[in-house]
């Protein structure tokens, strides 16, 4: 039975200043979504947070207040996610997340009405380890910047990487020279290198990297070389294996259809994070074909259960609400002017994050 | 023809009206000495004249240009050396440099005021704001002149002066005036010196003109109710 | 006193400032409160920052430092009066709070304290030297607390429920409301006393002659220090408020972004003014709330305004309503 | 003798390779005028700010009231009783005048962190402070704004503003500078009156105000003291006729 | 670790410090000469990058793009002193920090509107790309290198120009005393239009020097403004020389530091906590660094008075 009452859904974004790409992606894939589907009924409010936590905070709070609505979305960063989705929760709204999947979240502080539809922090960095093994390396050379999100993905590394380290830096957030880190790494008789830097911190990285000669191979997760970025970096990037729990070569019909309509509505490929709010979306109204908000507990199964056709192929929750999911490695390829990626590998199989069994739920 | 004219000047700072219609002329050639007593808009007038403050009413004009339409610099183009009240000299740059940025072509030069006010050339490399006062007012008579001026304004250049310096800086307007031909306007409160050089005296009582005449013939009462003499 | 134009304005705007959220209150529009809310507080900050700056001349570029501390004094008693880990056991077990007042005064102490550490440093400079060494300290607790692991790093620290107040339920928007409006109005009086008080003579003697000051005998750099202390006890006041709205303290409280904020209400409103804050803090919510809806790039509208208000509105908004004379005395 | 309140001691100050005070030997008695004349760049103002308290000398000592000062700050000096007016004037310029005199008053009493009375209702602060711009004649002008005053007008109320803190001797750089002939007139009809408050060290080119009014002058010339003596002594003396004042100043 | 990377190290706090220089330069000369607090220098970097990417996009020449970038930011520069500045001079610290942050705003999402909100891509030209191998065989990225060398020869440049040349001379003449420079005759106005664009114009080739290694994208302007005020606070406002030491001091400082405080801990922590501790202490050092010396030299290393 369809839901008939209105629903509201609130999405609260990063739309300006220098992260406002990721944002705009996730803001552009959802809508895409909404709009194919084009039921009645369902009403998206959206706003732009600027990536201040405390602006976040309170449009949360405006958009629960005045606006009444049902379910939240749209957060990109951890940090803010970790502002808004705790109150958020214990006012008894909904919130889907399209992107950042803090531990926290995940394990002691989990939520009955928090799902995450992207991944969990550690998930691409924990692939990464994984294929490591199996592309035999066995001296990496690891760096992320310091802070939490930063000490997150080298420990994801770790958990699944058999090899030895031949050095573990934490960088300066917002850096951007990285000759020295360069030099150490050309020092160290690494095999390999392996970076979280997420936004310009990763293009520096790469060109950077690329002009120094030193020749290893790189293995990062998808936020480095992903459609939106990848220009940026050009050439530099070409070859690299990354790690992404999607990519627009996952062969299903719904994958070929939201790549197709996304072309043609924006002009442009999309990107990973598109693709997760395109998810969200579905999910939300998949949800909305069972049960409405106002009854929670039927709603949340609904949400549960996650019936809808995920551009990622197989998609499910556990119990964490926390995505079960393949993980694949891509490697950076030109197809005619455009830098993109192709899937070579899978580096997990449905795998589920390191904190569920923390959850107490 | 006189060079610089004035006619019914008015000027304010901000809200508070300074000056309330000066006439002042200054033929080629000629000094003029302006009085009064303190606060009575000398300075105020040799501002408007500069283009430091802007004339509210009235004409100014310099050999032939209207002043009030042009910016400071140009007025300073025209001919119009400045030493203002208060020395002013740039603190942080040498002497040397001090004289420098003012220079333009004429037969002023380092050299020729070097002549004039020797001091300058032994502390040639020396920061202007380090110097003694006397010395940072020989400089900003200097500088005034590497401008190569046609006519000098003087605010109460020899203030500050120890006596022998200030005979010296007298001697050098007398020289200007009569070897360089240069028209001086010249502020100071040396009833003497001035009555000694100057051609004629123009007094300003509360921004207006008071008394205009040659000074050796000034009133005893005059002298005393806007000199204070 | 005389009734000035300003002092009329004054009233106007503090009641403004009750009267909005009392009407949106009446209409069960709890946004607005917040905003209210918001205003009030980080018009308390800028009331801090003006006693510096205004008043001493001292152009801190670091008063987020302060505010951070305050909100970290929130963050942290809060969070472990929810953990029930103590937060030290000697001399006295302490397991954190969630009574705001405790919270207030930590806030105060310890803002107070770096201020005296920062200040007794920083006055040593002068000018833009000032401004950039004020920087140079909020930079350094900015980066460290990033990487403060204990309490959340980058992360921050997140409470979900405010704090309490004795005899208030501090959930209820208006009531939470009610306590940063008192505790604003309090420091307007204190700022008004402050500014006519013999230490405010002298104080903002040394910002206008120094050697003036030091020629009847009293000492600029320890007047500085005094107003530097209070300036930040006070900023870190509006800290652990700010906290408290959120219910959340993270970095970004830290970040030079947050102390050009601060300084922006200050002069947005009026340098010296004593509720140029007010103002200030008021004008930038409203504008960025309305603005926000417009477009993506609402920023350049924001941007363009702020030109307009400074290159034409001299004296900053109060300034510019009530005329460019400060009231003296 | 009379009291000594002011001595230094060989007091020597060098900028580079230019000496600006060399072995400065000098002392100000109580009820006394001592003036300070010489070229420019001679070093009066070094050495006033070295009796104050802005220059460490290299070498030598100050001693003031009786007590070695050299180790001590402005503020200290200020406090045992050394007033102050500055060659060029550092008032409060957007205080009233009556606002900078409370000021003096108020560093005079000393009690500075209150901070909830009214200062500029205090009364004890404003009978001195009237007091003292009544004795500079600038009652009248209590109100207006100190940026608006004449030249003239602001170096009385720095004399005014020395006079609040009771002092115990005054440094005066070049108060006449910038007066007018009125102006310097009634100046020096003023300081005249104050040396019998308290002693003058007087640095001034305004040969007609010292003449009239120094007990005693110094000479002071490449940073040495060359002569010392009465009006009319130093008048008399040629070394100090060619160094200063010219050929027609004995006129 | 061997000497040779100690070496290599070294030589890349040099270039940081270079890089940091170019920026530094245009806004110390600003800053001293008109006493200006310019926020939005950052933004004028930013400027330089994206006109470089847009015309190396369009004409695939580097040497092209580094002149739209001078010309482009020399524009800008020029049209911001016209347009707002010029009203700022007079006016305290304080009003000018409000506009020109209302100018960062105005520049960055107008940018934004103009290019998206995606990164741009600018990269090493050919015949300046890949290592060379220094004398000690130490391998050095060449474009690094040429970066080292025009900013010194640029140093050099700008120290010859305002310490030697009359118009050099003219212009801390204004800094002293604006009116009075008007006063003896020099266009003052003019003047400032061009030092502002000459300072906007460095920024300018920084922004797309730096873009070629750098990810050229919206807000980049704002990290490195931060440092350039570190470093010429740290050499005192105004003066290129100092600009130059501050610049290398605060390269050498963060790159060495970032390098061994890390490996300093580990001498007493294991090597995780250690990497962390020791990139946190880092993080902060150029800032311990700026206070120490401010606390010795209350105007910087090469400052006259405040
Ligand atoms: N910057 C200013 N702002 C406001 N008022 C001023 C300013 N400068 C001068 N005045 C006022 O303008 C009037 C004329 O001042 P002006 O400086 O022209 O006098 P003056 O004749 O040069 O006196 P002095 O002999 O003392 O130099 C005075 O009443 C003075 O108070
Ligand atoms: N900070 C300084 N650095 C270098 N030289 C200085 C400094 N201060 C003063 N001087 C020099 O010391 C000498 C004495 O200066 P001082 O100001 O004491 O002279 P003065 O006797 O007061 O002269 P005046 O009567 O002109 O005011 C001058 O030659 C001056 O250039
Ligand atoms: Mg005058
Ligand atoms: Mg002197």
């Amino acid at each position: 039975a369809a839901a008939q009452a209105d629903t509201k859904i609130g999405m609260i974004t990063t739309l300006s200043g220098g992260g406002a790409g990721l944002g705009v992606d996730v803001r552009d894939g959802f809508m895409l979504a909404i709009e194919q589907d084009g039921r009645d009924g369902v009403e998206v409010v959206i706003e732009d947070d600027q990536r201040k936590p405390d602006a976040a905070v309170q449009i949360a709070d405006r958009m629960i207040q005045s606006e009444k609505v049902d379910i939240l979305t749209g957060i990109i960063w951890s940090n803010l996610a970790m502002a808004v989705v705790p109150a958020v929760t214990a006012q008894g709204v909904f919130y889907l997340s399209p992107n950042a999947g803090p531990s926290a979240l995940a394990g002691k502080r989990c939520h009955p009405n928090y799902f995450n539809v992207a991944w969990q922090n550690d998930n691409l960095h924990e692939a990464a380890g994984a294929y490591a093994n199996d592309a035999g390396l066995k001296n990496s050379f690891i760096l992320a910047p310091n802070y939490p999100a930063g000490k997150d993905a080298l420990t994801g590394y770790k958990r699944m990487y058999e090899g030895e380290l031949s050095g573990e830096i934490y960088t300066k957030l917002g850096q951007t020279d990285y000759a020295a880190e360069i030099a150490q790494i050309r020092a160290s008789g690494a095999d390999s290198v392996y970076f979280f830097l997420p936004g310009g911190m990763g293009i520096s990285f790469l060109k950077q990297y690329a002009g120094s000669g030193v020749d290893l191979p790189v293995v990062g997760p998808a936020f480095s070389f992903d459609q939106g970025i990848l220009q940026a970096v050009g050439d530099a990037a070409l070859g690299v294996k990354n790690t992404s729990q999607w990519n627009k070569d996952i062969d299903n019909p719904a994958n070929a259809a939201f790549v197709a309509a996304f072309q043609e509505k924006y002009g442009r490929l999309p990107s990973l994070y598109a693709s997760q709010g395109f998810d969200t979306a579905n999910l939300i109204l998949s949800a909305l074909d069972k049960a409405e908000p106002a009854d929670q507990d039927a709603f949340r199964a609904a949400l549960k259960a996650a019936e809808f056709d995920s551009v990622r192929g197989d998609f499910r929750f556990g119990d964490n609400h926390h995505p079960v999911q393949d993980i694949y490695v891509r490697e950076v390829i030109k197809e005619g002017d455009v830098f993109t990626n192709k899937i070579i590998a899978t580096g997990l199989t449905d795998h589920a994050d390191a904190y569920a069994g923390e959850c107490k739920m | 023809m006189s060079l610089l004219s004035l006619q019914g000047v008015e000027a304010s700072y901000g809200p508070a009206q300074a000056l309330f219609g000066v006439d002042l002329e200054i033929a080629e050639g000629e000094v003029v000495a302006l009085m009064g007593r303190n606060g009575m808009g000398k300075s105020t007038t040799i501002k408007t004249i500069c283009g430091m403050l802007a004339a509210s009413r009235g004409e100014l004009r310099f050999d032939g240009h209207d002043l009030r339409q042009l910016p400071s610099h140009k007025i300073a183009r025209l001919g119009i050396g400045l030493v203002p009240e208060g020395r002013r000299c740039f603190a942080p740059l040498t002497v040397e440099e001090n004289l420098t940025a003012a220079a333009r072509p004429g037969p002023w030069d380092f050299k020729k005021v070097a002549e004039l006010f020797p001091r300058l050339e032994e502390r040639r490399s020396q920061k202007a704001g380090s110097l003694s006062g006397g010395e940072q007012q020989m400089l900003t008579i200097s500088r005034a002149l590497m401008t190569n001026p046609r006519l000098l304004i003087l605010d109460e250049a020899t203030e500050g002066l120890a006596p022998v310096v200030r005979q010296e800086i007298w001697a050098a307007i007398a020289w200007l005036k009569t070897s360089a031909g240069l028209a001086i306007l010249v502020v100071d409160k040396s009833l003497k010196e001035l009555s000694a050089i100057a051609d004629r005296g123009v007094i300003l009582n509360k921004g207006s003109n008071a008394w205009e005449g040659r000074i050796g013939e000034l009133p005893a009462d005059m002298a005393d109710r806007f000199l204070g003499v | 006193m005389m009734v000035t134009r300003e002092s009329l304005l004054n009233w106007a705007m503090i009641a403004a400032l009750l009267l909005v959220p009392l009407a949106a209150w009446s209409l069960d529009e709890p946004f607005i409160i917040t905003l209210a809310t918001k205003a009030a507080i980080l018009a308390l900050a800028g009331v801090g920052l003006n006693i510096a700056l205004g008043l001493g001349g001292l152009i801190s570029l670091g008063h987020a430092a302060f505010f951070g501390i305050g909100g970290y004094a929130m963050g942290i008693l809060a969070a472990h009066a929810q953990n029930y880990e103590p937060l030290f056991e000697w001399p006295f077990l302490f397991e954190g709070s969630n009574q705001m007042p405790l919270i207030w005064l930590t806030a105060v102490v310890f803002s107070a304290l770096a201020a005296l550490v920062i200040g007794a440093l920083s006055l040593r400079t002068s000018g833009v030297y000032f401004i950039m060494i004020t920087l140079a300290f909020g930079q350094m607790l900015y980066y460290f607390a990033i990487s403060w692991s204990a309490y959340g790093g980058e992360d921050g620290l997140s409470i979900w429920v405010r704090n309490e107040f004795p005899g208030l339920n501090t959930l209820d928007p208006i009531q939470f409301f009610a306590i940063a409006y008192v505790i604003l109005c309090g420091a307007l009086f204190f700022a008004a006393r402050l500014a006519r008080s013999p230490f405010g003579l002298a104080l903002a003697a040394a910002r206008q002659n120094e050697d003036r000051v030091e020629a009847v005998g009293l000492t600029p750099f320890t007047l500085r220090l005094t107003a530097f202390v209070i300036s930040g006890a006070i900023t870190g006041l509006a800290g652990a408020l700010f906290a408290d709205l959120n219910r959340f303290v993270s970095p970004t409280m830290l970040s030079w972004h947050t102390s050009g904020e601060i300084m922006i209400f200050v002069i947005l409103g009026g340098v010296g003014r004593l509720y140029g804050p007010v103002a200030g803090a008021a004008l930038y919510i409203v504008l960025e709330h309305l603005l926000g809806g417009i477009s993506d790039y609402w920023q350049i509208f924001l941007g363009v305004l702020l030109l307009l208000i400074v290159l034409f509105a001299r004296g900053g908004l109060i300034g510019a309503i009530a005329g460019r004379e400060k009231a003296h005395g | 003798m009379a009291d000594v309140v002011l001595k230094t001691d060989n007091l020597c100050k060098s900028f580079g390779a230019l000496k600006a005070s060399s072995n400065v030997s000098l002392d100000l008695r109580a009820g006394e005028i001592h003036a300070l004349i010489g070229p420019n760049g001679a070093g009066k103002s070094t050495l006033i700010k070295q009796i104050a308290g802005n220059f460490a000398p290299d070498s030598g000592t100050v001693e003031l009231l009786g007590r070695d000062v050299t180790a001590l700050d402005t503020v200290a000096r200020a406090r045992m009783g050394l007033g102050r007016t500055f060659q060029i004037s550092a008032l409060a310029m957007d205080y009233t005048v009556l606002q900078n005199a409370v000021l003096g008053a108020l560093g005079g009493q000393g009690r500075v962190f209150r901070f909830f009375r009214n200062v500029m209702e205090d009364p004890a602060l404003l009978e001195v402070a009237c007091d003292a711009l009544e004795r500079v004649g600038l009652t009248d002008d209590a109100h207006r704004r100190t940026a608006d005053l004449s030249h003239g007008q602001r170096r009385q109320l720095e004399v005014a503003v020395a006079l609040t803190l009771k002092p115990k001797l005054f440094l005066m750089d070049e108060p006449m500078a910038g007066l007018g002939a009125d102006g310097s007139h009634r100046l020096t009809g003023f300081l005249d009156g104050l040396r019998e408050q308290a002693p003058i060290l007087l640095v001034e080119h305004d040969m007609d105000a010292v003449f009239a009014l120094a007990d005693r002058i110094s000479v002071l010339v490449y940073g040495q003291i060359i002569a010392t003596g009465t009006a009319a002594e130093i008048r008399a003396n040629a070394e100090v006729r060619r160094a200063y004042l010219g050929e027609d100043a004995a006129a | 670790m061997t000497y040779i990377l100690v070496l290599e190290q070294i030589l890349n706090g040099l270039q940081f410090g270079i890089m940091l220089f170019l920026m530094a330069a245009g806004l110390t000369l600003v800053f001293g000469v008109m006493g200006l607090i310019n926020l939005a220098h950052g933004s004028l970097y930013m400027v330089g990058a994206f006109a470089a990417a847009a015309v190396a996009g369009w004409t695939g020449s580097f040497l092209l793009a580094l002149i739209a970038s001078l010309a482009a930011a020399a524009a800008a520069g020029a049209l911001m002193e016209l347009v707002v500045i010029r009203r700022l001079y007079r006016r305290d610290h304080l009003d000018q920090v409000l506009a020109t942050f209302a100018l960062i705003l105005i520049f960055s999402e107008g940018t934004r509107w103009l290019f998206g909100s995606f990164p741009l891509f600018l990269d090493v030209p050919s015949y300046l790309s890949g290592p060379v191998t220094l004398p000690g065989g130490i391998e050095y990225p060449l474009y690094r290198l040429a970066i080292i060398l025009t900013g010194l020869a640029i140093a050099a440049g700008l120290f010859l120009l305002i310490a030697r040349t009359r118009i050099g001379i003219q212009i801390r003449a204004g800094e002293a005393d604006r009116e009075m420079i008007a006063a003896l005759g020099v266009d003052i106005s003019k003047l400032y239009t061009l030092v502002f664009a000459l300072g906007a114009a460095l920024a300018g080739l920084a922004g797309a020097l730096v873009g070629a290694i750098q990810s050229v994208q919206v807000g980049m302007g704002e990290p490195v403004l931060i440092l350039a005020f570190v470093v010429i606070v740290i050499g005192g406002i105004g003066s290129i020389k100092g600009a130059l030491a501050g610049a290398l001091l605060v390269g050498m400082t963060d790159t060495l530091g970032g390098v061994f405080l890390p490996r300093l801990f580990t001498l007493f922590m294991e090597p995780a906590s250690a990497a962390s501790a020791g990139a946190s202490l880092a993080s902060m050092l150029i800032y311990i660094l700026m206070a120490g010396v401010l606390l010795v030299r209350p105007s910087g290393l090469y400052g006259g008075s405040a």
